[in-house]
């Protein structure tokens, strides 16, 4: 009788972890409380993955806009895993958000979630990525393929038109990282006198930036330019440059201006990041999302301008 | 006369080792066939080639009037010879109809099922002519030692075994429990079935068997009728030279009290009492279960206990640990030597000295010059049979390990040393040397508890005997009134206290 | 007993290392780079990390354990350490700080096994997703960055022209080698891992022994994070990841057993060694991404059927 | 009467635990219980239970396998690639995906027997060569465009979502398997006591290559659903699948020492996983805390698991 007593009080602890969880986190609960009642405006956001700074970034800029406009945000975080997303996105359908915001994990995966919502009769804005499929309201992005071109050709620019360059890519097969690779590859490829001496992955990671570029340092002699899919791998490479000694040499160049990067740029280590304004783009969202639930036309295609951050 | 088996000029050498030399060995149909010899005198060797596990390099093997030569433990059972090891061979997870059958389930539905109800029913079966009131669908480990036993040879019978090997079946069970095996191999003999025994335990084999054999060095010294043999004989021509006693009871003053157990309760024992004085062998007897070893592992301090009282030399010890225990003088040789005692992967040395690091090196850095010096004074003063203070110790013969095991214990300087089951499975050569080692312990003023499940072994070493019963104390008798006949009455049917 | 030149005897005891004598030799063929001294210091440098965790996984694997958490821990303690040097922390006390936020994950770690007698493998697999969501809860999912000079010594500084990581491993290795061989510990250590039933049996401090190697796993994973933190001047909430394996894969490559109670780190160092040089490799040669993990995996099999195929023949 | 419910609470302690995550969550938000959502999260779950049911073969075998993860991967883009690229019909490239899986699971099982490598390093240097062998083959871009025929396996019949009758199927079949017949028996008999085992006649190694096989083929019907389920084979799918499903086959009981698991058991550990996350979801918790509080869970569920369990005795 004891341990059977002693069992249920262990289950009770169990519940309680859970009061304190739900409990810390009313502002989420509450909302997919109210979204069955018919209270505010409640917008679902599937976020690729919250362990980037600049997706946490964009959904800091939605969680501001909708805050200023009284809208729920609810967030769910897809951890770059597809199988994940079409769950996260299942159950925000579940809540009966009045509107989605997708950060899709990857075109092509998202579409079936689309198509799902689309059924549930949820409009969808894609951001940042786009949908391959189902019907979206509207994409609010900046072009990846026209960013990675803006930073190949500031890239040949600044090492005075040919040269030895070294691409650090993404994660293989993600789409940032395919769509970098591919807007870049298709400059440099069309530019005579340009080499592409090594195309190595790190991972979008800062610690493999530095190693795999410390090893390609080691292996190039030469090195007029590196690009790098993302920031966190131009910043580990830059280090690995600095140790070596051989920063000056080259010029580097990074993609999402985050904050570091930016800082780097004033600091004059790093020559160019390309700027695609997450925040901006989160914000877009939310606010075109709710100018269309309020029964306003919005523009199918929401451009996000690229800029390229320089000194 | 019929032989369900006849072997001849049998040699099998292993590297460095010409472990069975010239060995012929007849076995008569129907009957009870005792192997004895001391360890590492090839009763293992042999059993194994008979039961396929291993080819002879020379020499012929007839199975009932039928040469074999048998390449696996499959071949053998083909033809009727099965064999029970004395480490119980079970998938504990499993239902005990399962385990019997394992490898031969009758099967349903063209066979790509396993016919379930077919299995227990014949399971039921089996058990049931051994008269063993077991239900074959609960898992094998929830069964009691004795009952897996049982088991054991209800497979044995499945493969419709004419010839059935039991190695040391009763080493780990009671009186009771053996008298039950026993009436079960009558039985078998009544139905035709041979049954190879070995044993280290002669009066088992008075019992049990119709003929003995005897091996030694590899070698076949002899094969006779029990009837015609005693006990001295077998035990001279195992060592090859002759043994007074087995047990040199020395006469040793007693001192005065120095543990006093009062009302210990634990798992699976409650309100336990005794004292025990300076230079006293105290035996603990009673059947596998009774709690013997739960009591012993709960006053070292392996096992909580929830109630009672130790005082050592009139301290009261308050939450025993083990380590706290050895520092207060306790040692402990525990019942399991495989499990429980020895780290097989790790040398002599590190088996020996383990329980003592903490205590030599109180920096916690270790000298190895120190470590070397203790080891080497124990190998010597206990006569351990090693190449080297290196050598791993899963190399050594069990005799050895046991003494390394007991060495651990002495290093320790112990007031107390707590023994379990200390020589089983060990030849009747080393098994008189380790009592001699109590027996100069004792004279050196340490006081002793030992269990055992050998009643000879209680009765000639002890100078007090504590019977256990379901967990109490069922008796205390003294040396001068202990009998086997009275000690299994108290263990079997209680009697107070 | 033969005393002639035993050559199964040598691979035994030195496969590895001919192993990564071949691999190095075929490298240095193929590429010049690859032998000249920086690029040696790169690959001891690059090495650091995973070999200092792997020889807090080595203690934990000793004892027949594993700890799947080391990867978390890392992140955890990284950001712990950097927003403390933020919060202007002397560097001293901030590095101790980190050490024990790593020490406090490993006793937890530690008390789950023992007391709680939960397998290693979920109790650390437990503390991984908790220890990882810890890290994206307090650094809020971002790198928290710009630390103090003084901290950024530990990743940056050389002595001697070698590289102050290198210095801390080389630290670590010969502590650890001293608490294997010279101490109680060390024998308790592999006493647990032949037979933890036997070690509680003969008054072995299983519990606290158990303990102590989650706590210097622990405390080991949060100096591998600082070194990190301290190279890339930025602690980020997603460190780590997979680390856990890439530190067992070195254990085993470097002839450890995960049933315990045997094994090294001499080993251990050597796994790590020829992991960096694979990666290593994989850079200077420019082979392409896509092979790098085929040919990771494949260099780990044949490692370890090397190895059992030369045990085999004993 | 006590021992009775002592023994179901300790027999049954993992539906318990997900009874009781249910209950909690019905409180928490009024729309878990609606029978759509419960059908969610079967859907969700079901790509895990399917490959941790593979797994449970392997750890009742006293094995492990840490490359189903990359195993759904590498089936899901070659069964799409053999129908997109190469042009094969739907079931073809199907079932060929299903026979790749087995042989890549054949293939560790060879490592472990033949190779006697460690079960946990053998599989871990596969979850690297699959994951590289996926990159490749895809050339790291997504394949998409297999069709209706091939995306029926992430669709709904009616409310039915189609995953959920291939977790059924799964479930019967391969608790059939190991329940009622021999090849299942020596599962678990291998796992109990592999030398007894190997005594008793049985081809150990068959059954460990069997086990083995089993969770490769588990794996690629999970990477079929998979991608089905995303209309396209992803590179880098299902990466930590793999001991997300050994979590939850110790949440279904089974025992990391082998001989001990049932497929039920671990059915119920993977709808746990699947109910947390969608309850947390539901109760919009932040995606940081619900790894803090899924860690935290599943410690908190093992515990109990074994506390209950040493009760017995």
């Amino acid at each position: 009788m004891r341990r059977t007593l002693s069992i249920l009080v262990s289950l009770l602890l169990v519940v309680s972890g859970f009061a304190f969880a739900g409990g810390s986190q009313e502002a989420g609960e509450s909302a997919a409380q109210e979204a069955a009642e018919s209270g505010p405006m409640v917008i679902g956001l599937s976020v690729s993955t919250l362990n980037n700074p600049f997706f946490v970034t964009l959904r800091d800029g939605a969680q501001e806009t909708a805050d200023g406009l009284g809208v729920e945000l609810v967030v769910v975080d897809s951890q770059d895993d597809p199988a994940r997303e079409a769950s996260n996105i299942q159950d925000l359908i579940q809540q009966g958000v009045d509107a989605l915001l997708i950060n899709p994990t990857d075109s092509d995966a998202v579409v079936p979630s689309v198509q799902r919502a689309n059924q549930a009769g949820i409009p969808v804005f894609t951001v940042d990525r786009g949908a391959n499929g189902g019907e979206v309201v509207a994409h609010i992005a900046s072009d990846n393929v026209a960013g990675g071109e803006m930073a190949a050709n500031y890239l040949i620019d600044a090492i005075g038109g040919s040269g030895k360059v070294v691409e650090l890519q993404g994660i293989p097969g993600t789409s940032a990282a395919r769509d970098r690779g591919e807007g870049f590859n298709n400059v440099v490829n069309d530019t005579s006198g340009v080499e592409i001496v090594a195309a190595q992955t790190a991972n979008f990671n800062r610690t493999e930036g530095l190693n795999v570029f410390q090893n390609i340092l080691q292996a190039e002699p030469e090195i007029d330019g590196v690009f790098a899919h993302n920031d966190e791998m131009i910043l580990g490479a830059l280090q690995a440059a600095e140790a070596a000694g051989r920063a000056d040499q080259i010029v580097f160049v990074g993609f999402d201006a985050v904050d570091d990067a930016v800082a780097a740029v004033e600091d004059g280590r790093l020559a160019a990041t390309v700027a695609q304004q997450p925040s901006e783009i989160g914000s877009l969202g939310v606010s075109t999302a709710v100018t269309y639930l309020e029964g306003q036309d919005v523009d199918s295609y929401i451009p996000v301008p690229l800029s390229l951050v320089t000194q | 006369m019929q032989y369900s088996l006849k072997m001849q000029g049998i040699h099998k050498h292993f590297p460095g080792v010409h472990a069975l030399d010239d060995v012929s060995f007849d076995v008569e149909a129907g009957s009870v066939h005792a192997l004895v010899g001391e360890n590492g005198a090839g009763k293992s060797t042999l059993m194994k080639l008979i039961s396929g596990s291993l080819v002879p390099d020379e020499g012929s093997i007839e199975v009932f009037g039928e040469a074999v030569r048998f390449r696996s433990p499959a071949e053998a059972q083909h033809h009727g010879i099965s064999m029970i090891h004395q480490e119980l061979t079970v998938v504990p997870e499993r239902s005990v109809a399962s385990n019997i059958f394992l490898g031969r389930e009758p099967r349903a539905l063209g066979g790509l099922f396993i016919d379930y109800r077919a299995l227990n029913t014949q399971a039921k079966a089996l058990l049931d002519r051994l008269d063993v009131r077991v239900d074959p669908t609960v898992p094998i480990s929830e069964l009691s030692i004795a009952q897996q036993q049982m088991v054991e040879v209800a497979k044995a019978l499945s493969y419709n075994a004419r010839v059935i090997i039991m190695d040391e079946p009763t080493s780990s069970l009671t009186e009771r429990e053996t008298a039950t095996l026993f009436r079960i191999i009558r039985d078998l003999r009544a139905d035709g079935i041979t049954v190879i025994y070995i044993s280290h335990r002669l009066e088992e084999i008075f019992e049990i068997s119709d003929r003995v054999t005897v091996l030694r060095d590899g070698r076949t010294i002899r094969t006779d009728a029990t009837a015609d043999l005693d006990e001295d004989t077998i035990v001279s021509s195992m060592v090859g030279r002759t043994i007074d006693t087995i047990f040199p009871k020395r006469e040793v003053e007693i001192g005065e009290t120095i543990l006093h157990v009062d009302g210990l309760s634990g798992n699976g024992f409650r309100d336990v009492s005794f004292s025990l004085r300076k230079g006293e062998i105290l035996g603990i007897s009673g059947l596998v279960g009774a709690g013997r070893s739960e009591m012993v592992r709960g006053l070292m301090g392996i096992d909580p206990v929830d109630g009672g009282s130790i005082d050592l030399f009139g301290q009261p010890v308050t939450t025993p640990r083990v380590a706290g225990m050895m520092r207060r003088g306790f040692a402990f040789v525990p019942e399991d030597r495989k499990e429980e005692a020895l780290f097989l992967g790790m040398s002599v040395r590190d088996n020996l000295v383990v329980s003592l690091l903490s205590r030599l090196f109180r920096s916690g850095l270790i000298q190895y010059g120190r470590l070397g010096e203790v080891t080497a004074q124990y190998i010597d003063k206990l006569r351990i049979q090693t190449p080297s203070q290196g050598q791993l110790i899963r190399n050594l013969s069990g005799g050895n390990q046991q003494k390394v095991i007991i060495a651990r214990c002495l290093a320790l300087k112990p007031s107390v040393l707590i023994l379990d089951e200390p020589t089983r499975g060990i030849d009747v050569g080393a098994k008189a040397e380790i009592h001699t080692i109590i027996g100069d312990l004792a004279a050196q003023g340490v006081g002793i508890i030992m269990i055992s499940s050998e009643l000879p072994e209680i009765l000639g070493v002890s100078d007090r005997i504590v019977v256990m019963k379901e967990g109490r104390v069922a008796a205390q008798l003294d040396r001068t009134e202990a009998t086997q006949d009275l000690i299994m009455q108290k263990a079997a049917t209680g009697g107070g206290s | 007993m033969t005393t002639t030149f035993d050559l199964g005897a040598l691979f035994r005891r030195f496969g590895l290392l001919i192993a990564i004598a071949v691999l190095v030799f075929g490298l240095a063929l193929l590429s010049p780079q690859f032998l000249a001294v920086q690029n040696v210091l790169n690959l001891l440098l690059q090495a650091t990390v995973n070999a200092i965790i792997a020889a807090g996984m080595t203690l934990v694997i000793l004892t027949a354990g594993i700890d799947l958490s080391v990867g978390s821990v890392l992140a955890l303690t990284a950001v712990i350490t950097a927003d403390v040097l933020q919060a202007g922390v002397p560097v001293v006390l901030a590095v101790v700080i980190g050490l024990g936020a790593g020490a406090v994950t490993g006793l937890v770690n530690g008390l789950l096994i023992t007391l709680g007698r939960i397998p290693p493998f979920i109790a650390t697999l437990g503390m991984m997703t908790l220890a990882r969501g810890l890290a994206l809860s307090y650094a809020q999912g971002r790198p928290i960055t710009g630390l103090p000079d003084r901290f950024l010594l530990v990743g940056t500084s050389s002595m001697l022209g070698i590289p102050t990581p290198i210095w801390i491993t080389a630290v670590v290795y010969g502590a650890g080698m001293f608490v294997l061989r010279r101490t109680v510990l060390g024998r308790y250590i592999y006493a647990i891992g032949n037979s933890s039933r036997a070690a509680r049996f003969t008054g072995i401090p299983v519990r606290s022994a158990t303990v102590a190697v989650y706590v210097i796993s622990g405390a080991l994973a949060a100096l591998a994070g600082m070194i990190l933190t301290a190279r890339l001047n930025s602690a980020q909430p997603i460190m780590g990841l997979q680390y856990e394996l890439n530190a067992i894969a070195a254990v085993v490559v470097g002839g450890a057993a995960l049933s315990g109670g045997e094994g090294g780190l001499g080993g251990t160092f050597l796994g790590a060694l020829l992991m960096a040089i694979i990666a290593n490799a994989i850079n200077i040669l420019n082979i392409s991404p896509f092979v790098a993990q085929v040919l990771q995996g494949s260099v780990i099999l044949a490692a370890l059927l090397l190895h059992g195929l030369s045990r085999r023949n004993q | 009467m006590i021992p009775t419910v002592r023994r179901i609470v300790v027999r049954y302690s993992t539906f318990l635990i997900l009874a009781a995550l249910m209950l909690l969550f019905s409180l928490v938000s009024s729309r878990f219980l609606q029978v759509n959502n419960l059908l969610n999260i079967v859907d969700q779950s079901a790509l895990l239970a399917i490959v941790a049911i593979g797994v449970t073969y392997t750890i009742i075998s006293g094995g492990i396998d840490l490359s189903v993860g990359s195993v759904v991967a590498l089936v899901g883009a070659v069964s799409a690639g053999l129908i997109v690229r190469a042009g094969l019909p739907v079931p073809v490239g199907i079932l060929l995906g299903l026979v790749f899986g087995a042989l890549l699971g054949l293939v560790n099982g060879l490592f472990v027997v033949y190779g006697r490598l460690q079960p946990f390093v053998a599989t871990l240097a596969m979850m690297a060569i699959a994951r590289g062998l996926t990159l490749l083959y895809t050339q790291g871009r997504p394949i998409s465009g297999m069709g209706e025929a091939y995306t029926f396996f992430g669709s709904r019949l009616g409310p039915i979502p189609v995953s959920i009758l291939v977790l059924l199927v799964v479930v019967l079949v391969s608790g059939t398997v190991l329940r009622r017949t021999p090849f299942g028996a020596y599962v678990y008999a291998v796992g109990g006591n592999e030398e007894t085992t190997r005594l008793a006649g049985v081809a150990v190694s068959r059954v460990k290559l069997g086990a083995y096989a089993f969770s490769g083929l588990m794996a690629a019907v999970g990477g079929i659903i998979l991608t089905a389920r995303l209309w396209s084979a992803q590179p880098q799918a299902a990466t930590g699948l793999e001991l997300q499903a050994i979590a939850a086959t110790v949440l279904g009981g089974a025992s990391l020492m082998g001989g001990a698991g049932t497929i039920l058991g671990t059915v119920a550990g993977a709808l746990i996983m699947g109910v947390l996350a969608n309850g947390l979801n539901l109760a919009g918790v932040s995606s940081y805390l619900q790894q803090v509080i899924t860690g935290g869970i599943f410690i908190l569920a093992v515990l109990l698991d074994m506390w209950t369990k040493r009760q017995k005795v």
